[in-house]
């Protein structure tokens, strides 16, 4: 009995509760600015995750361009627009209703996936981690298509957003 | 001199003479009493090693829980949460071990000496020289008051320091040897897994050493051992912003012709900023009445915990890391763009005007040089072909020239934009518009105050200390000193080692270029004036970051043909190098004659008093 | 110009507004009456002859026993360096006071042709109490409509230049504590 | 309190759209920058409606330093108000006292003796130098460099020195009275004064190098806070702030008082040379010649003061009777036009003593220029006008 096989369970369930009680936090709190640090949380624990999983590369790309990136974003953003200093959700019934309804959705959606899959596991997972080199030598020979695609999108929202905020004259 | 009487403090000498005696009772009885204990149990063990089991079973197991039976009813009757508190914590610890004891084939004689021999004899004797120092007050002091004592224990306390660390290195490598040692019989497995038990480390100590297996036998877990070198890294990382403020004020000082702390410590205020420490933690804890006040409690552990974090994947040296991940540097990048959310969640949950500008400030600020950033570190990256930090700096030990910097122009021009966007990133002036002091009062932690302020600092030297070690290992040679490792003494001898960990290889080497580059930072901090935040954007945004891209695509395109496949290009490549290095060694050769120019023609007061030329003066 | 001269133009051109020059003074000025002071000031202010473009002060003082209350505007006239060494110099300087009733003491307000007015007025008010009118930085209260206060607090009382004011003994809860307990020092 | 005084304000709009700049707008906010801010040098407030980082009105609030010294004035006789002169522009009190003494003299005919003027000339000069350096030492510090600001106090420190050896005080001097000057100069004092104007002179060049041509200073200062000589002259500005404005205008040659024709000097006027005629770099940069002027104007009165001997002080200064009429006067102070109005009445004591203090003027024009500015701009802007709030407030 070694001690990482009684660890690595604490730890994943140490995770996935912090997961699970911040998404539970951003759906509950009416404060944007504490919904953004549950967020935190969420995306934080899922980074933990990752690297349980030995998914480094995305465990930090996770945490440089989600918790780094776009959480300061989105807390800026609150802070540039905020009508009050405690910025609060207001959602109208039909807010409500619509939200409920997707989530509903999105939910049986995954719920199908989930249980449709067959989970195979190996018999010790990724002793190897994934290299950076390999992620990138998948992603500039097998997918190479889509990855530029994606660098596509992301340059015609770059242009965009540089539209938007050009000044009038 | 008349006895001079303040009026809110009353001057009871007996109340102190009394406190001094109590002081004195409990450390000499405890001390006395727990070496006696842990004694006596050694002899009981060594006289009786049939009835161990049993012995600590009832010392261990039963006796806590009936201390902790007989305490609860006294404190319930006297009211006393603490005696109450501790009567249960007795019970659960003699519950936890006892029945550990019972329900796992555990060594017990681990655990007995461990717990009953080792701890009351390591507690005995802190406790006694506690004693001695209360006795002995006015003759330690004195000590401390001799001329060279307090640069002596600074010096000391840094020899230590470095002793330390490498002792725990030494000894981890054993562990881990002795593990993987043949000779030892480790058909044996423990209860907790590990392949070691105490009998068979026995083996390796003969005589008199034997206990020495007790204390290693935990060191095989590498959870243990992580736990230890954590400890040493918070550690670490609390004594770099200490040190770091303190210089910085020295040097600032020097700067400004004054002298900066000159009292406490003794030698040039070497401990100032313990004392300001401690004034932090007694100082007032306020929170903003009309603040988030839970937001504000948990922003500058935001800031502090990423910071920390970040030096997981930091490392020191070759083996002197805690975790060498393969993502080491996008980690790294990570944590210290979590470390903002900190400082903006500070900010908003101050409900301070001055702090959410200081918060927007290094929102955007943040943000936006997070790119440059990122991108002169691909050019190290890309040059070396690897990503993990500790590939990158073995590429760098041939020398001096073998350094990546001046590996290409591009990597010269790269380091230049990665110093500059880290100074921003660090908010360091000229960047310093969070905390502006002279727009924003303090930005973004105005309503800071005590303890919560100096979390901010901690994080700020922490995450200035990771910036400047990311530059030393993608740029400047890594832990390598200036001399290739191939001419390092080889032998295993402490001399050779001392030397290589010197001159060659090794943290110490680190930690000295990280002060090189973190002196540059106070330098630039105490000549330049700040930036306002358009022309900081603009410098990012229309500067730096055309010119990053630019360097990165100078140095594809120079990858691409500085190969075997191009002799020509080659060729050239080696004499540019070459150059670039010359260039370097000039450029350290400067900097270290302006050293020692200001050295040599430092003074102490410019002129004299104008005062001291008139009569009578 | 002279000041003599000024004053004969003044006379000349404004021969109702009352004007008297008081040359002997140290401080020679003239004398206008409040309510022609606004086209006075006009005619100094854009006259090319005069053109007194520098507002340097606005005094005011308190004349309790002919019960006048007076603002005394002193004015440059600035001069472009016409010499090689680029120094401007003073074409002229005048000293103008206006004075108003004191139970009355109105004065229009010449903020929109000197910037430099605006907290003088406000200062002048303030302290010596007169009622500039259509400051640009007005409040309407109890007193009626009135500069915004300055030095003093937007709700004090009175007129603390003033020679009959009378010291407040508290304000806000603050007690005050004045020499021998009075509230009106003494003049002389 | 900050609403009612915009409120109050019937040219303010609030919802007026400022899109001159083009940028895309953001919710507004009103912040209270001061009485307690680190740059406002004292206790100067201002309302600032700011729209993220531009300012989009700025409203000052003064007062909250007024010590009555007007109506002090009104209570005691002339000599017995010199050190309440020290008090309104502290970092200047040599001029301040000058300006009341000049003043008085002025009113009641006294005749200040040869020796006593060229005294005065020296420390005015002098006190001129140390305001200019704390201005500049501190213009630094608003900008966030912190190491000029105490270069600027090490030279002032033996300004300081010199001063504690005349009159043995080192800010509130009341030196210069009515009259003449309250001691004669100590033993010695032309040579140690000439020592120290050979060590300043070179300092001016270091603080040149470490702050005044200074990239990021630079680029701080110039095209920042414009303000055209009309626009100075109209708002009465004074002093530097005035001359930064390329107005080459100074009472000491407009008016010479106290022998200043005698002496030979420039009057250094902003040029434009790094920005806009009349920005903040300018204003600036007016100090930092002005000292190296002052250094000039000291050398020449020693050298005048060691052939002067005779009285430093007229006799009957201490008991002066005020005549019953007024005076306005006004000298070249260290801010700017200090100006003193007396109105007597035949008793010993003043009818009326009002004073007008250079940085009160000066500082009326805030609102005109701090709009439309960024952020940072407002310490760049105010610590360029160089304003004391003692007397502002008085």
């Amino acid at each position: 009995m070694n001690v990482n096989t009684w660890l690595e369970p604490i730890v994943f369930f140490l995770f996935a509760g912090v997961v699970l009680f911040s998404a539970i936090g951003i759906v509950l709190t009416r404060n944007i600015v504490r919904a953004a640090l549950f967020l935190l949380g969420t995306l934080g624990g899922v980074a933990g995750l990752y690297f349980l999983l030995m998914a480094n590369l995305l465990a930090a790309i996770q945490l440089i361009v989600y918790a780094g990136g776009t959480l300061v974003l989105i807390v800026f953003g609150v802070m540039l627009t905020s009508k009050s200093p405690w910025v609060r959700f207001a959602p109208s019934r039909s807010e409500a209703a619509a939200a409920t309804t997707i989530g509903l959705v999105l939910f049986a959606a995954l719920a199908k996936i989930v249980t449709g899959i067959d989970w195979t596991v190996a018999a010790h997972p990724a002793d190897q981690p994934a290299t950076v080199r390999q992620v990138g030598n998948l992603l500039l020979q097998q997918y190479l298509v889509p990855f530029e695609v994606a660098s596509v999108l992301l340059l015609v929202v770059m242009i965009g957003a540089a539209y938007l905020a050009r000044p009038e004259n | 001199m008349s006895q001079a009487t303040i009026p809110w403090i009353e001057p009871v000498p007996e109340k102190r003479v009394a406190m001094r005696r109590k002081a004195l009772l409990v450390l000499f009885g405890g001390g006395l009493t727990a070496l006696i204990v842990g004694c006596v149990m050694l002899g009981v063990f060594r006289a009786l090693p049939d009835q161990v089991g049993t012995i600590v079973f009832i010392l261990a197991g039963v006796l806590p829980i009936l201390g902790g039976l007989g305490l609860i009813p006294l404190g319930l009757l006297n009211g006393s949460v603490v005696l109450t508190t501790l009567g249960f914590a007795q019970i659960g610890i003699g519950a936890l071990v006892g029945g550990l004891l019972k329900a796992t084939p555990i060594d017990p004689l681990v655990v007995g000496v461990l717990l009953l021999v080792i701890g009351p004899i390591a507690a005995g004797l802190a406790m006694l020289t506690a004693a001695g120092v209360i006795v002995a007050f006015k003759q330690v002091v004195q000590l401390l008051l001799m001329r060279w004592t307090a640069l002596i224990l600074f010096c000391g306390g840094i020899v230590s320091i470095i002793l330390l660390v490498w002792a725990h290195a030494f000894v981890f490598r054993y562990v881990a040897q002795l593990a993987n040692d043949t000779t030892l019989n480790t058909s044996a497995t423990t209860t907790f897994g590990g392949d070691l038990t105490i009998a068979e480390l026995s083996t390796r100590f003969s005589g008199n050493w034997r206990p020495v297996a007790f204390v290693l036998w935990p060191l095989q877990f590498g959870l243990i051992r992580d736990l230890i070198a954590m400890g040493g890294v918070i550690g670490f990382i609390s004594i770099i912003p200490l040190y770091t403020i303190w210089w910085e004020r020295k040097v600032a000082g020097r700067i400004q012709s004054r002298l900066g702390p000159m009292r406490v410590g003794g030698w040039h205020g070497w401990a100032q900023s313990f004392a300001d420490g401690m004034k932090l933690i007694c100082k007032e804890d306020f929170v903003p009445p009309e603040g988030d006040g839970t937001l504000f409690r948990l922003a500058p552990y935001l800031a502090f915990v990423p910071a920390i974090c970040a030096f997981i994947a930091l490392p020191f040296a070759t083996t002197y890391v805690f975790r060498d991940l393969d993502v080491a540097l996008l980690f790294i990048l990570a944590m210290l763009g979590i470390e903002v959310l900190g400082v903006i969640i500070a900010g908003w949950a101050s409900n301070n005007k001055w702090s959410v500008y200081g918060a927007m400030r290094e929102a955007c600020q943040m943000v936006s040089y997070e790119i440059p950033m990122g991108m002169a570190l691909l050019v190290p990256v890309m040059t070396a072909g690897a990503l993990r930090l500790t590939d990158i700096a073995k590429l760098q030990q041939d020398g001096f020239g073998s350094w990546l910097a001046w590996n290409n122009p591009f990597c010269l021009i790269a380091f230049f934009c990665y110093y500059t966007a880290s100074l921003a990133s660090c908010k360091r002036a000229p960047f310093d518009l969070p905390e502006s002091e002279s727009e924003l009062v303090a930005g973004f932690h105005t309503e800071y105050s005590g303890f919560r302020w100096s979390l901010f600092f901690f994080a700020e030297y922490a995450a200035m200390f990771a910036v400047s070690g990311l530059a030393v290992i993608l740029f400047l040679g890594a832990w390598y000193g200036p001399l290739p490792l191939s001419w390092a003494p080889a032998g295993n001898d402490i001399a050779s080692a001392v030397v290589r960990g010197l001159l060659f290889d090794g943290p110490i080497l680190f930690i000295l270029k990280c002060g090189l580059l973190l002196y540059v930072q106070i330098w630039i901090r105490w000549t330049l004036p700040r930036i306002r935040i358009d022309q900081v954007l603009y410098a990012c945004i229309q500067v730096l970051l055309p010119l990053t891209m630019l360097v990165v695509l100078g140095s594809t395109f120079w990858l691409l043909f500085d190969n075997s496949a191009h002799p020509a290009f080659e060729s050239f490549a080696k004499v540019v190098r070459g150059l670039l290095s010359l260039v370097g060694v000039v450029i350290s050769i400067a900097i270290a004659g302006f050293i020692i120019f200001g050295f040599v023609n430092r003074r102490r007061l410019v002129g004299t008093l104008a005062i001291e030329h008139f009569p009578g003066s | 110009m002279t000041i003599e001269g000024i004053a004969n133009l003044l006379k000349e051109k404004f021969p109702d507004a009352g004007i008297e020059a008081r040359l002997e003074s140290r401080h020679p000025h003239v004398i206008v009456k409040p309510e022609h002071w606004l086209t006075v000031a006009e005619f100094l202010r854009n006259d090319p002859q005069l053109k007194f473009d520098w507002l340097r002060c606005i005094t005011g003082v308190d004349y309790i026993e002919d019960k006048q209350l007076a603002a005394i505007y002193d004015f440059h006239s600035t001069q472009r360096p016409a010499q090689s060494d680029g120094l401007w110099s003073a074409r002229g300087e005048l000293s103008v006071k206006v004075l108003a009733p004191r139970d009355n003491p109105m004065v229009p307000s010449v903020c929109h042709l000197w910037g430099a007015a605006d907290w003088h007025e406000r200062e002048t008010y303030d302290l010596v109490g007169i009622n500039f009118q259509n400051h640009p930085d007005s409040v309407d209260d109890l007193n009626g409509r009135h500069p915004r206060r300055i030095l003093c607090p937007d709700d004090w009382q009175g007129h603390p230049l003033q020679k009959d004011y009378e010291f407040p003994l508290e304000y806000h809860g603050i007690p005050a504590v004045t020499e021998f307990g009075q509230t009106r020092p003494l003049h002389g | 309190m900050a609403d009612t005084v915009l409120e109050s304000r019937p040219d303010l709009n609030l919802d007026v759209v400022r899109d001159e700049i083009g940028d895309v707008r953001t919710e507004e906010m009103l912040v209270n920058m001061g009485p307690q801010h680190p740059s406002t040098h004292g206790v100067l407030r201002i309302v600032l409606r700011t729209d993220g980082e531009m300012v989009l009105e700025a409203v000052p609030h003064i007062g909250y330093l007024h010590r009555c010294a007007e109506k002090i004035g009104e209570n005691v006789a002339p000599y017995q108000y010199i050190p309440y002169t020290d008090r309104m522009d502290y970092l200047a009190g040599m001029n301040n006292n000058l300006a009341f003494s000049l003043a008085i003299e002025a009113l009641t005919g006294l005749e200040v003796p040869k020796r006593a003027q060229v005294i005065r000339v020296i420390f005015a000069e002098m006190n001129r130098i140390a305001s200019h350096l704390v201005s500049m030492g501190a213009y630094g510090l608003d900008m966030g460099a912190f190491t000029p600001f105490l270069y600027a106090f090490r030279e002032r420190e033996r300004i300081l020195d010199l001063f504690e050896a005349s009159c043995g005080a080192r800010l509130t001097y009341s030196y210069i009275t009515i009259g003449g000057v309250t001691d004669d100069v100590p033993e010695r004092f032309i040579d140690v004064c000439r020592e120290y104007l050979d060590y300043f002179e070179p300092k001016i060049a270091e603080y040149n190098n470490l702050l005044s041509f200074n990239h990021i200073f630079v680029k701080r200062t110039a095209n920042v806070g414009i303000i055209s000589a009309e626009k100075a002259i109209n708002w009465g500005l004074s002093g530097p702030s005035l001359r930064g404005s390329g107005v080459k205008w100074d009472l000491r040659k407009v008016h010479p008082d106290c022998g200043y024709d005698e002496y030979d000097f420039d009057i250094p006027v902003g040029q434009g040379l790094k920005g806009q005629l009349g920005d903040c770099w300018d204003r600036y940069f007016v100090r930092i010649q002005e000292m190296q002027q002052s250094v000039r104007i000291v050398r020449q009165a020693l050298d005048k003061l060691a052939g002067t001997p005779g009285e430093y002080k007229h006799k009957s200064g201490k008991s002066v009777k005020l005549p019953k009429d007024e005076i306005y006067y006004e000298i070249e102070g260290a801010r700017g036009q200090l100006g003193f109005f007396i109105q007597g009445d035949g008793s010993q004591i003043p009818y009326r003593v009002k004073a007008r203090g250079p940085s009160y003027c000066n500082l009326s024009i805030t609102n005109e220029v701090v709009k439309d500015c960024l952020l940072a701009d407002v310490p760049a802007i105010i610590g360029s006008i160089d304003v004391v709030m003692g007397e502002v407030d008085r």
